[in-house]
């Protein structure tokens, strides 16, 4: 198929068909895919049961480690949720060229993701069958609510709110491509599709409404995407019990952080799509140049939160928590853990992202963004578990915590579950917003400055551009 | 109050006109900036007369130098904070920052000598870290007990260094134009300063390699100064504040002002200096969502530092309450709170407001007084301390309310104005809108018109 | 002297009349229907509680005790405020007891092994009878053995065994017949005294484990609190293991295995050189030692090199106790060397340099107790009686053994062969709660009742200074639905030989009848007639009286160092090496009787924190040396048997000493107590006092052998070694006048040292010179 | 429930009179129904005991010396577990107690990170007791499920029992009537129970007078127990007699 047209751009009848390969037709390896992931996901499920049936003594949880890895996984997958609006509101508003065909994948990452985390609560909890009452007011007639100043009820409403919020950006984002679908689908299909794309005919009224609403739920989202991690890092700041928890940078630092992680795994998910789906024209090199940029930055402002809570955590001088550092950084197998946190987390990917070659070779793009996120996941291991191993001045009720088997297969299963989720959406909506990739094409051009031919963009004059 | 119509005002195309334009401002001066100079010479000189009259009466005594310390904190860290908007948009490859960036750069180092006069005294009066045989808490651990003092001067003098730096290497081409376009003793600076730049493909990429680089560079040391110094002048002279965020908070603050700077700079430019066509609507507009969006982040360090601390409820937690927000300066916080943030936020929150020339002047002039009640707000209940107490586990005593004598409203004053001099004076020299940034902006961006929207097509060189 | 010494009780006390000690009222209609959604359900208590006041013969030396029984069931146990002994003292082993009461493994049957190969079956109570009377007809040499006791069980199994021409023989497993021996040759007395800790100003003490379980731990317990409380008394105990008392001791001392004497000895040194007491008592102390051998062989300085110990800490002891009130006990490890009774009469001689006899707050000696219908002793027979004893089993001269409270098959050590023994028996007639190996070994296995089913009286061991008799008394049915149907052991003796009574209940309300009729109306109950005198006792769990005192204070003095024979012991050098002091101990399971309790295997070690295990404690340093590791199984191999444990190193071991409690490894028990652990005291070599033929169990030398594995050792501590991060932390401890603010100052200042943060020495004018170094 | 007048339960612990002998341990284990504490649960450090005697290390063989300290819930006025339950499960009642509502309980374990004297426990399996031991259990205590918190009630239970008496013969509750189970099992009477806001009681003498022993654990947190410790004497604390006396710092 001619895949130009005169003016050099993408013809939209080719990005059609190509990006909605997805949808309209399965590729080959989906269903053995689909299947694996979804025997796996059984068994999660199985196990969870088990667990609920006989306590959480199938854990290797003890006194005083009462957390461990359920928490560990549920921040992690709270950070990664950070991916989405991230990328799709703040540069949205900063007005990113690049971000457009990125932005779906992104929020579809944040929604899951956040489903995701939400479960974790619930197969951490001792009585899961008794958790409603954490959430919901209950008992009314016996005035006894949930307890407000519990950092653990602020989360679930953080976390649904964001959840709300994430959902209806893609649903905006979504419509124009809902629309595209139901113009080619047939049948049960194209009834559902009507029924979603809200009668959308694409005239200039609807897509002002679209533009605003998707602007207005950014600027809305922004404050939500904050509040989210920063009230889960409360739930540690405000403990004066456990050393190393009680730390006033523990906000903006999870931000960072959760940024960090999430970007880096929309990269992981850009690479794969480009891979799975074969989307070289769309998600292209410069799209990885770009994030890896931004990513520079955001992992050296993390580095820079990263060195300030160590360097705090010292200045206090308190002998549990010189302990419990000591434990953390020297201590075998502590230390190898810290020490791998901080070469996957900053020291190995940062200096390659500082080489163009590097930033558009999507294979090592690939590597290393996983690589960041192992860091990113045993950086909140690493401050929830030893800070409660060493908890207070009881030397005497100081404990390990190895996790049991258990543990790490739902660990393990959280990624197949979400992987499964993003999987089936593919199936049924485009990956990558066809609008935004058409309007981008429209909107680049190029000039010739001197000899060099530089490319352009056109800005609607309500914006001002910083990128 | 916003302006109607698109581009009415846009830089002439004309690089010689700009040019012109743009020098003409180094070259006249009317006789009210001659009586404000020589006003601010005065005020000036009564400041150093009080900062001496304070050395001599109170020098031995540190809980009463309080108010200096935070005239020194909030003098370095707005007019340092300033050059990172300009810093912030070139690495971002942004546009729109080309006409202020000259202003952002002036600023940064305006108050050079202000910062290094006011530290000698306080560093006379800042303790050591062992005091009674015992070593107080602070980042040094176990270096010598001199460590604050020497590496938070020598980070002062690096960051004067850096900004003189940063300013001169991107003022390079227009010094290039002043030696070529002007007599006297102008000439005689251009020629000195401008290096032999004549403009050659490959002096130009050096420019805007070296211009990172600073850039970069000043950026490390502006956190480094604001780590170092909102440490040791005020954080470690209270026994048990542990305050992970709280340097960082401090920078922001200082970022915060920066941009209020720019922002006043910018306006007075504008209306006084009638370069409305070079600062129009869009460079103020942009300058409102940035001073909007540090109020925002501000705000949002402070509060993770007070949740914590409201929350934990431990003995220190408390001490830090009682010392920082509802003790002796409990006032002041609120003021402070009120202007650097409650008021810039509900300002700056409307788009009319921000989309308009006065709008983020007032939130620039409401933030930057905030940030000064914040300074005053943490450094003057930190020095008021008893230095006996230093060595507890948590602050016992909290300290009254110190208000500023005599001494200190003069040092205030002086040290303000001697700023604003300096720029005066620099003013004279180099042109506040960097000519060759116009030029360059010129060429990538061309307001045009797409369809039927209004636009600007903007070129995005690598 | 005052009785209810808690308010409660006092309170109670007049309200309450016949046994029942408490009685909660009615519950009132409208607190039974307030209801509160946000209070615990513990807001709403129903039901009627009654405490019982009893005793429990074995486990707890005649301490009162009183039981909370609640819709038929024992639920609590706790001490008797009112009973002189323990004065409501208790012990955590009390309650345990309750779990071999219902424990799920409690036997309920008779059991039979038709032939010596054979296995034991059930049998029913009529057949079992027969079987019985047919074992200990007139003709049949019989042998009855208990544990120690004084008491109707005891006087009717004397009994028995006179009516069948037999012997009534006891066994203890870490006997101390040397104590007893001392405590004769001293004293001319039988009764151990009355050591008046609670009005002492200095206790010194020889291995005597008093805090933790020394003859009667509750009571001293109350003492050491009341030694502790005011005028605060002075502690000093000298044994080489840590033992709780050592922990609790102002100052330890941890001479070689053996040497306690030379420790005394030094001390008396001190005190006689330095003229600290009375001319009078330094007389009375040395005319029978020989010529100088005090004064001139055991200076502190010697007493070092030969020892170890520091000469200033003896200094320290000496010049503390010859001060005010002061007390000097011995037992435990120190009078079980083969030189045990030269050091445990050593020990208490100084009692006499620091005349402390028959004095408030000293040594207060115990007037010996006639009554009728009362028997037994508390000395067990040594394990020179038993070996001959022993061997009689083996030759077939005995044909039926009656056994009754003691596990002789699991406490006997190997070198006895004590089941070889039992083999050549006939018939071995066991009663038994719970299996265990000497039930396991015998023929017919009778359920016995436990103490919360039967009558029972007994002469505490030590007395209070005066005469007492502790009551037991039924608090549970033993018949009918939900009871366990056990037998009584004295009623089934009473069976067989009616001639010595009517009832285990009609002697033991004999005995205080007789009491009643000697007292005169004196002592704890007054009454006017047998039946509300009886009430009063079952009231008050016992009778005793002040006035029946041991007015005749007669010191019989000899020269001890015709006890000190050749040990072989303690001479051995104790460097590190292969060979190594073993010392068996006992904690919460005493030897074994309450391995049976989860609580009581689940109750952590005062020193170690270790449950459920079998541990060997050893230095920290040397483990270190040695590579061993926390949880390394160890095996100990010693001259009569090796045992496997797992080892806790720690730092308050001696070098070369290796510690083990006992309690586990039983072969045959319950599920809580049978396959773990392992049994010290089978490995004990047979050594013995030649003096006193007492059993040397402290003497056994062990070689250690790392089986290479390692086992998590189940322990209530953490996984660190619990040395306070922070001087102070948690535990505060202050010079006696300093207030703890004063201390949490010095902490707060040695904590700056520690980060080198703070000059080490005290004038803090000028600046730190270690917190500049390096620079 | 009823009260006349406020009080405020409170103990006073001397850990001079401390002497390890773990009495009240097994005694809160029987009087509260805590589940069996069998050899996993040690191993896995998960073993239960309301109240807990703790043993510090000092210095080195032979200058070697354990303190021993009990530690239970402190039931702090100011107690950290509380804020952070979602569920209200823990709670501050009008007698000074920091009340557990097993009912309310959904397991997060928040309370027991909140609180620094990890005197809170989890039931990490279901608890069970064979037929013949659950006669010794005590009916007036509940048998906490699987997956709640549980802590130290002061054996709130005695003292509903003892108040009510005391309602019922019409009298004010005498000081020393209620005990709890550790306190009755002490036999040095290390532990001293009572109401603190009974000025004549022995516990609010002992916690108020400045006999000046007294302390309370890590006061840095400002939690304001109500259990006051008095600190251990020790005579011979600033003589060296050893031949290697140690300090406790390593």
């Amino acid at each position: 198929m001619q895949q130009r047209d005169n003016q050099n751009r993408l013809s939209q009848k080719y990005t059609n068909s190509v990006l909605l390969n997805g949808t309209l037709s399965t590729p080959r390896w989906w269903y053995p895919l689909v299947s694996v992931l979804l025997f796996f996901v059984v068994i999660g499920f199985i196990l969870f049961g088990i667990q609920i049936k006989y306590g959480l003594g199938v854990t290797g949880l003890n006194r005083p480690v009462y957390w461990g890895l359920y928490i560990t996984t549920f921040v992690f997958w709270v950070g990664i949720s950070h991916a989405g609006i991230m990328i799709s509101a703040i540069l949205r508003i900063t007005q990113a060229e690049w971000r457009r065909p990125v932005t779906r994948a992104a929020e579809i990452l944040t929604i899951f993701s956040l489903a995701t985390a939400l479960v974790f609560p619930l197969i951490h909890a001792g009585r899961t069958w008794r958790i409603v009452y954490w959430l919901i007011p209950y008992d009314a007639a016996r005035g006894i609510w949930p307890n407000i100043r519990s950092p653990l009820f602020m989360d679930p409403i953080a976390i649904s709110t964001y959840l709300t919020g994430s959902t209806l950006f893609l649903f905006v984002a979504l419509i124009p491509d809902l629309a595209v679908l139901r113009d080619r689908t047939t049948g049960f299909r194209k009834g559902f599709y009507t029924i979603l794309a809200l009668g959308w005919t694409g005239n200039p009224r609807q897509w002002k409404m679209q533009v605003v609403g998707g602007i207005l739920l950014s600027a809305l989202m922004l404050p939500i995407f904050v509040s989210v991690h920063s009230i889960v890092s409360w739930d540690f700041a405000v403990t004066t019990a456990v050393e190393g928890w009680h730390s006033t940078i523990f906000a903006p630092y999870f931000v960072i952080g959760a940024v960090h992680s999430g970007v880096s795994a929309v990269v992981t998910m850009m690479a794969l799509m480009r891979w799975g789906w074969g989307w070289n024209d769309f998600i292209r090199p410069e799209h990885f140049d770009a994030l890896a940029r931004l990513l520079t930055v955001v992992a050296t402002a993390w580095l820079g939160f990263t060195f300030l809570e160590l360097l705090f955590a010292v200045y206090g001088l308190d002998a549990p928590e010189i302990a419990l550092r000591e434990m953390q950084i020297f201590q075998y197998p502590w230390n190898m853990l810290f020490l791998i946190f901080l070469l996957t987390g900053y020291i190995l990917p940062v200096p390659m992202w500082l080489f163009k070659r590097v930033r558009t070779n999507i294979a090592l793009m690939f590597w290393s963004s996983i690589l960041v996120n192992i860091g990113m996941w045993l950086e909140r291991f690493l401050i929830i578990v030893p800070g409660l191993a060493r908890k207070s001045p009881f030397v005497f009720t100081w404990e390990a915590y190895t996790p049991s088997w258990f543990e790490w297969y739902i660990l393990f299963w959280s990624f197949c579950w979400v992987t499964l989720l993003m999987l089936l959406f593919s199936r049924v909506f485009p990956l990558v917003p066809l609008f935004e990739q058409k309007e981008s094409e429209v909107f680049s051009d190029s000039i010739k400055i001197g000899r060099a031919t530089v490319p352009t963009i056109f800005r609607e004059e309500e914006e001002e551009e910083e990128d | 109050m916003t302006i109607k119509g698109h581009h009415k005002e846009w830089p002439p195309s004309d690089p010689k006109i700009v040019k012109d334009e743009l020098f003409s401002s180094t070259i006249k001066g009317s006789s009210t900036l001659k009586l404000i100079s020589k006003i601010l010479g005065l005020l000036s000189i009564l400041g150093l007369v009080g900062l001496i009259g304070k050395f001599l009466i109170d020098g031995g005594d540190q809980t009463q130098w309080g108010y200096v310390a935070a005239t020194l904190a909030f003098i370095f860290s707005v007019t340092g904070g300033a050059p990172l908007v300009a810093i912030a948009p070139f690495i971002a490859k942004a546009n729109w920052a080309r006409p202020i960036s000259r202003m952002a750069h002036v600023i940064g180092a305006s108050a050079i000598v202000v910062n290094i006069i006011i530290m000698i005294p306080l560093l006379w009066v800042l303790p050591p870290l062992v005091v009674e045989g015992a070593r107080r808490r602070s980042i040094w651990f176990e270096a010598p007990v001199y460590s604050p003092h020497f590496w938070d001067t020598l980070s002062l003098i690096m960051l004067a260094i850096a900004g003189l730096g940063l300013l001169y290497v991107s003022a390079l081409p227009d010094f290039a134009i002043m030696r070529d376009n002007s007599q006297g003793f102008r000439k005689k600076i251009g020629n000195f300063l401008a290096g032999g730049f004549v403009g050659s493909t490959v002096q130009w990429s050096t420019l805007r390699m070296r211009v990172g680089v600073m850039s970069t560079l000043y950026f490390f040391i502006y956190i480094f100064v604001h780590v170092v110094i909102s440490i040791d002048f005020s954080l470690s002279m209270v026994p048990g504040w542990r305050d992970a965020i709280y340097p960082m908070a401090h920078a922001m603050g200082g970022i915060q002002g920066g941009v209020a700077l720019v922002i006043i700079l910018a306006w007075i430019m504008r209306k006084y200096g009638k370069y409305e066509n070079y600062l129009n609507i869009n460079v103020f507009w942009a300058l409102g969502r940035l001073m909007f969006a540090t109020s925002l982040m501000w705000i949002y360090f402070f509060y993770s530092a007070f949740i914590v601390f409201w929350y934990g409820k431990s003995m220190s937690d408390n001490a830090w309450l009682d010392l920082l927000i509802r003790g002796p300066m409990v006032y002041v916080f609120i003021l402070g709170m009120l202007f650097s943030f409650i008021f810039p936020w509900w300002w700056l929150i409307w788009n009319k407001v921000r989309n308009s020339i006065n709008g983020p002047v007032i939130g620039a002039f409401i933030a930057l007084t905030g940030v000064f009640f914040e300074r005053i707000r943490v450094y003057v209940p930190a020095w008021s301390v008893d230095p006996k107490l230093i060595h507890d586990k948590w602050l016992t005593v909290i300290p009254e309310t110190l208000y500023p004598d005599i001494w200190d409203i003069l040092l205030i004053l002086g040290s303000i104005s001697f700023v604003v001099l300096t720029v005066i004076f620099i003013s004279r020299i180099i042109p506040f809108i960097g000519v060759w940034e116009v030029q360059q902006f010129n060429l990538l961006a061309k307001p045009i018109k797409y369809i039927k929207a209004h636009g600007i097509r903007v070129a995005k060189p690598d | 002297m005052k009785l209810n010494r808690r308010e409660f009780l006092s309170l109670s006390g007049k309200s309450a009349a016949g046994a029942v000690i408490f009685a909660a009222c009615s519950i009132p209609e409208k607190e039974l229907i307030v209801q509160s959604p946000v209070d615990m359900p513990e807001d709403l208590v129903r039901g009627i509680d009654t405490w019982y006041a009893t005793s429990w013969n074995e486990g707890a030396s005649g301490d009162g005790i009183l039981v909370r029984v609640l819709e038929g069931r024992v639920k609590k146990i706790k001490g008797n405020p009112d009973h002189p002994v323990n004065r409501g003292g208790a012990r955590s082993n009390l309650d345990s007891a309750i779990q071999l009461h219902y424990n799920p493994d409690r036997l309920h049957d008779h059991k039979i092994r038709r032939s010596k190969k054979g296995i034991l079956s059930n049998i029913s109570k009529n057949e079992v009878n027969k079987l019985i009377s047919n074992a200990t007809s007139k003709d049949k040499k019989i042998v009855v053995v208990t544990n120690p006791t004084r008491s109707t069980e005891g006087w009717v199994s004397q009994k028995f065994a006179e009516s069948r021409g037999g012997r009534y023989l006891t066994f203890e497993a870490l006997e101390e017949s040397n104590l007893y021996e001392a405590i004769y040759d001293i004293f001319e007395t039988n009764e151990i005294p009355h050591f008046d800790i609670a009005n002492a100003d200095n206790v010194l003490s020889f291995g005597a484990n008093w805090i933790q379980n020394w003859i009667s731990p509750a009571g001293y317990g109350d003492a050491f609190g009341k030694l502790r409380s005011g005028n605060r008394g002075f502690i000093a105990h000298v044994e080489p293991r840590f033992s709780l008392t050592a922990a609790n001791s102002d100052l330890w001392i941890s001479p070689t295995p053996g040497k306690e004497a030379e420790i005394a000895l030094s001390i008396a040194n001190i005190i006689i050189k330095d003229k600290l007491v009375p001319d009078s008592q330094i007389k009375d102390f040395l005319n029978k030692f020989p010529e100088g051998k005090v004064e001139f062989g055991y200076d502190p300085v010697d007493v070092q090199t030969r020892t170890g110990v520091s000469a200033k800490k003896i200094n320290e002891i000496a010049y503390r106790i010859s001060k005010g009130n002061s007390i000097v006990m011995a037992g435990g490890s120190t009078s079980a060397y083969t030189n045990g009774k030269f050091n445990t009469y050593v020990a208490f001689s100084l009692n006499i340099l620091l005349g402390s006899i028959g004095k408030k707050g000293g040594v207060i000696l115990n007037p010996e107790i006639k009554s009728d219908y009362i028997g037994g002793e508390a000395k067990p027979n040594s394990i020179k009686d038993w070996q001959e004893e022993l061997a009689q089993w083996r030759a077939g001269y005995v044909d039926t053994v009656i056994i009754k409270g003691v596990d002789i098959a699991y406490s006997m050590p190997n070198s006895l062969d004590i089941k070889g023994a039992l083999a050549n028996v006939e018939n071995v007639i066991s009663f038994g709660n719970i299996m265990n190996e000497t039930l396991d070994a015998s023929d017919i296995i009778i359920p016995e009742t436990t103490f919360f089913e039967e009558w029972g009286s007994e002469i505490p061991n030590p007395l209070p200074g005066y005469k007492t008799i502790s009551l037991q008394q039924p608090v549970v049915i033993k018949e009918g639905p939900g009871a366990s149907g056990a037998v009584s052991y004295v009623d089934k003796l009473i069976d067989l030989e009616p001639s010595i009574g009517s009832s285990n209940k009609s002697l033991v309300k004999k005995v205080f009848e007789n009491e009643y009729n000697n007292s005169q109306n004196t002592g704890s109950v007054i009454a006017e007639n047998e039946n509300s005198f009886m009430n009063g006792v079952q009231q008050r769990g016992g009778f005793w009286n002040t006035n029946e005192i041991k007015d005749s204070k007669n010191i019989r003095l000899r020269n001890p160092f015709e006890y000190s024979n050749g040990n072989s012991f303690s001479d051995v050098d104790s460097s590190y090496g292969e060979e190594f002091h073993l010392i068996p101990f006992t904690n919460t399971l005493m030897d074994g009787k309450l391995s049976n309790s989860p609580w009581a295997q689940q109750t952590a070690d005062g020193i170690t924190t270790a449950v459920w295990q079998t541990w060997v404690e050893i230095n920290s340093n040397q483990a270190k040396e040695l590579n061993i590791k926390e949880g390394d199984i160890i095996f100990l191999k010693s001259d009569s048997g090796e045992i496997k444990c797992l080892a806790y190193p720690h730092p308050a071991v001696q070098p070369g000493t290796l510690c083990v409690p006992t309690g586990q490894g039983t072969l045959k028990g319950g599920r809580y107590s049978s396959d773990r652990g392992s049994n010290v005291l089978k490995i004990l070599s047979g050594k013995s006092d030649e003096e006193s033929g007492a059993f040397a169990w402290a003497s056994t030398k062990v070689s250690l052998k790392r089986a290479g594995g390692n086992e998590k050792l189940p322990k209530f501590e953490g996984n660190v070694e619990a040395f306070p991060v922070e001087p102070g932390v948690p535990v505060l401890v202050v010079a006696p006048g300093q207030t703890a603010h004063e201390a949490e100052e010095e902490n707060h200042h040695k904590y700056q040292e520690i980060l080198n943060f703070r000059k080490h020495d005290d004038e803090n004018n000028n600046e730190n010179p270690k917190a500049e170094k390096g620079h | 429930m009823v009260t006349e007048e406020k009080r405020s339960w409170g103990m006073v612990i001397d850990t001079d009179k401390c002497n390890g002998c773990s009495g009240c341990v097994t005694a809160c284990q029987v009087e509260n129904n805590i589940p069996l504490n069998d050899q996993n649960k040690f191993e896995r450090g998960r073993a239960m005991s309301w109240i807990r005697i703790e043993r510090y290390w000092e210095g080195e063989f032979p200058d070697v010396k354990a303190r021993f300290i009990p530690v239970l819930c402190q039931h702090c006025a100011n107690a950290p577990c509380e804020p952070v339950c979602p569920v209200y499960a823990t709670y501050h009642n009008d007698e000074g107690l920091n009340v557990q509502v097993y009912n309310r309980c959904v397991g997060t374990r928040y309370c027991a990170n909140g609180c620094p004297y990890t005197v809170r426990f989890f039931n990490y399996w279901e608890p069970v007791w064979p037929e013949d031991l659950r006669n010794h259990l005590n009916p007036d205590v509940t048998i906490r499920s699987r997956g709640i918190m549980e802590k130290c009630s002061f054996c709130v239970q005695r003292i509903k029992r003892g108040s009510r008496k005391a309602k019922e013969e019409n009298r004010e509750l005498q000081d020393g009537e209620i005990k709890t189970a550790c306190q009755e099992a002490c036999s040095t009477n290390a532990i001293v129970f009572g109401d603190l806001n009974n000025p004549n009681s022995e516990v609010s003498k002992l916690s108020k007078s400045e006999s000046d022993r007294k302390y309370t654990l890590m006061p840095q947190l400002n939690t304001d127990p109500n259990v006051v410790y008095l600190a251990t004497i020790d005579p011979l604390k600033y003589k060296d007699l050893g031949e290697k006396a140690k300090s406790n710092d390593h």
